[in-house]
């Protein structure tokens, strides 16, 4: 077998080598890929059982300079990634309450509210619905402007159960390949679930009364964002 | 060459059983920096007397700073300089604030009028003159009491190239 | 804001680029790289805010596609070029040469801001 | 001589408006002439160093500080310029507005724009409608 970086420790933890100078000593790269189906393999494991010891046995493997037990062939497996996801770091420009610009995807333009940041690295934000019809839901920092405006959500309690979790898509059954589908069953359109909807009218209420205590402020937020002639983005304040 | 600098170079030549105690030799010199400075000792003290750097010393360098550098003065240059068919003196007048500017200008002046570069030009003397013995009209024009007069064409340009247009409306107003 | 820009205001999240060319020696030209004037953009210092954003070719084709005839290819701004506001982009097919002259969208994502 | 139709000249006395430089955007006093290219300005009230400046780098204004004495000292032309309220005559003209505006502009931010929008709009509502009573009379 190939070497390994644990072999080579300068101290335990520490490789001698790096991890490109591993890669480049195992080679695996210049090893033909077999297309060898994995449950293969573990019955090859399993079919290797040890003989009961014989005195010829007892002399080969006395012998013998290599060990049996190392296989002869190198079935290149995918490295376990040593990497923690980590979630990227929140921009210092967006707190709690900050007005970000919405820059991608069905809601481009759109002027939201941030409330926080999920475990995944995302970040929470509500239009609020009522405002201008973003309901709560994740973005991803890079594709947002946080502008300078705040709206003081100091005293709003976001509830916990707003998680990665919750956002996930339900799974639909399978459709594909069915007679239902090449036949064209009617898509109907999926209800949003009543839940959720009750969920985005308490997350709000809170939202939309400190909203509602600046002059202008809700209109800003029901308003969107665009650039004109003249305005380069480069330029702005936001 | 960078901006010049006025330094006061100290040096003699070295002590022998003849000369025990030789004789100091001072020079206030315009140079970039201290190693031109000390350079350019050397070769006006080779040329007034009997001494060069391999049988001299030099015991101090040290800047000389302008005492009003924010007080605008006349400043009268006696130079010598190579053109391309002898050896002249000459008299400039410069108004600077200080004594290295005036000097500076002074090698600007000589190239730009007489391309003579800074090798072939040696400054004498540089003196402060008082308005009432001014004798260059172009200086002399600037001393009137009451001094007057207008920027005649003038394009404003932004500061930062980032303000800078390509393409413009109007016509830049020059006059004012 | 002019009167009937605001009965006609589209959105528009993006500012415009032209595509002048690509990168090039006297003799030599590298089609992997473009060069890209940026709107309102002329020191070298204002692009920083520009370097790494999304850039995108729209064109039309003769024959429709997912029901639209407009196509795209999608590049970035990878860095500066020169000190007059010019930037160098890569895509993810090399544009064309016929594109050169035309304009590119420069999108304000990823932003940093 | 001086030619009459130039109404700005460079003398002792005069304020510039600098526009090069780390004290762009201030002004100041012509304090005394170097040369053609050059002067001695000094700002004690707004917060500018004596210094050399070259005329490239500024604009002269049509404020005069009348009767000034060469080469005076920082805190003497302080008290010339308070007295003759300089800083507060520079602000009254309609060039330092449009400066300030100009400067508070690109300054705003993205809701302050849409402040201004909403409140530009509210003012085009009241002057249209005047206008169009003022029409009606006429007609």
């Amino acid at each position: 077998m190939a070497k390994t970086a644990h072999k080579n420790q300068l101290a335990p933890g520490i490789s001698r080598l790096s991890h490109s100078k591993v890669f480049s000593k195992r080679a695996t790269y210049k090893a033909k890929k077999e297309s060898k189906p994995k449950a293969d393999a573990a019955e090859a494991k399993k079919a290797f059982v040890r003989k009961p010891y014989v005195k010829e046995d007892l002399v080969d493997v006395l012998t013998a300079k290599k060990n049996e037990l190392v296989q002869a062939a190198v079935t290149p497996r995918p490295k376990h990634s040593r990497k923690a996801l980590r979630a990227p770091k929140l921009r210092k420009s967006i707190t709690p309450g900050t007005v970000l610009i919405m820059l991608a995807g069905r809601f481009r333009g759109k002027r939201v509210v941030f409330l926080k940041q999920l475990k995944s690295g995302l970040l929470l934000v509500t239009g609020p619905f009522k405002l201008n019809g973003v309901p709560l839901r994740r973005v991803n920092q890079a594709y947002v402007i946080a502008s300078s405006t705040k709206v003081d959500i100091s005293g709003v309690k976001i509830d916990s159960k707003f998680n990665d979790a919750y956002f996930k898509h339900e799974k639909e059954a399978k459709l594909k390949g069915t007679e239902e589908e090449f036949f064209g069953k009617e898509a109907q359109k999926k209800e949003h679930p009543a839940h959720k909807l009750a969920d985005q009218k308490l997350a709000d209420k809170d939202i939309v009364a400190a909203v509602a205590k600046v002059p202008y402020l809700a209109s800003y937020l029901s308003s969107t964002f665009s650039l004109t002639k003249g305005q380069a983005p480069h330029k702005l304040k936001y | 060459m960078g901006r010049l600098h006025e330094y006061q170079v100290v040096g003699r030549r070295l002590p022998s059983e003849q000369e025990p105690t030789p004789k100091l030799f001072r020079m206030r010199i315009f140079a970039p920096n201290q190693v031109v400075a000390k350079s350019r000792y050397w070769y006006f003290l080779s040329k007034l007397h009997k001494a060069k750097r391999a049988n001299g010393e030099v015991v101090s360098v040290n800047e000389i700073f302008e005492s009003q550098p924010l007080k605008v003065k006349n400043f009268g240059i006696w130079l010598r300089y190579d053109s391309r068919s002898g050896t002249h003196n000459m008299y400039k007048e410069y108004r600077e604030t200080t004594r290295a500017a005036a000097v500076e200008t002074c090698y600007q002046d000589m190239a730009a009028r007489h391309r003579a570069r800074f090798s072939s030009v040696q400054i004498i003397r540089v003196a402060s003159v008082k308005a009432a013995d001014v004798r260059r009209p172009y200086i002399q024009q600037l001393l009137q009491p009451k001094l007057k007069f207008p920027l005649p064409h003038r394009v404003q340009r932004p500061a930062k190239k980032a303000d800078r247009a390509l393409i413009i409306a109007k016509r830049p107003s020059t006059f004012y | 804001m002019p009167f009937v820009a605001l009965f006609l205001k589209k959105l528009c999240l993006y500012s415009k680029g032209r595509f002048l060319g690509f990168k090039r020696g006297k003799r030599n030209q590298y089609e992997h790289t473009a060069l890209v004037q940026l709107e309102d953009v002329n020191s070298k210092e204002e692009t920083t805010f520009y370097a790494g954003k999304r850039i995108a070719y729209l064109y039309r084709a003769p024959t429709a596609k997912k029901g639209t005839n407009v196509r795209c290819i999608w590049g970035r701004i990878t860095r500066s070029h020169g000190n007059s506001g010019v930037v160098r982009a890569k895509f993810r097919h090399n544009l064309p040469p016929s594109a050169m002259g035309s304009s590119v969208r420069v999108m304000l994502y990823p932003s940093n801001i | 001589m001086v030619q009459r139709s130039f109404k700005r000249l460079v003398e002792v006395g005069r304020v510039v408006l600098i526009t090069h430089g780390a004290d762009a955007g201030k002004i100041a006093t012509i304090v005394d002439i170097v040369d053609h290219n050059r002067a001695i300005i000094d700002g004690p009230t707004t917060g500018v160093s004596r210094q050399v400046i070259a005329y490239k780098n500024t604009v002269l204004t049509d404020i005069v500080v009348k009767r000034l004495p060469r080469t005076i000292g920082s805190k003497a032309l302080a008290k010339f310029l308070e007295k003759e309220q300089v800083v507060e005559a520079w602000q009254k003209t309609a060039w330092a507005k449009k400066l300030d505006a100009r400067k508070r502009r690109s300054n705003l931010s993205d809701f302050d724009r849409f402040k201004l929008m909403r409140l530009k709009k509210q003012q085009r509502n009241v002057v249209d409608r005047q206008v169009a009573l003022l029409r009606k009379e006429r007609a």
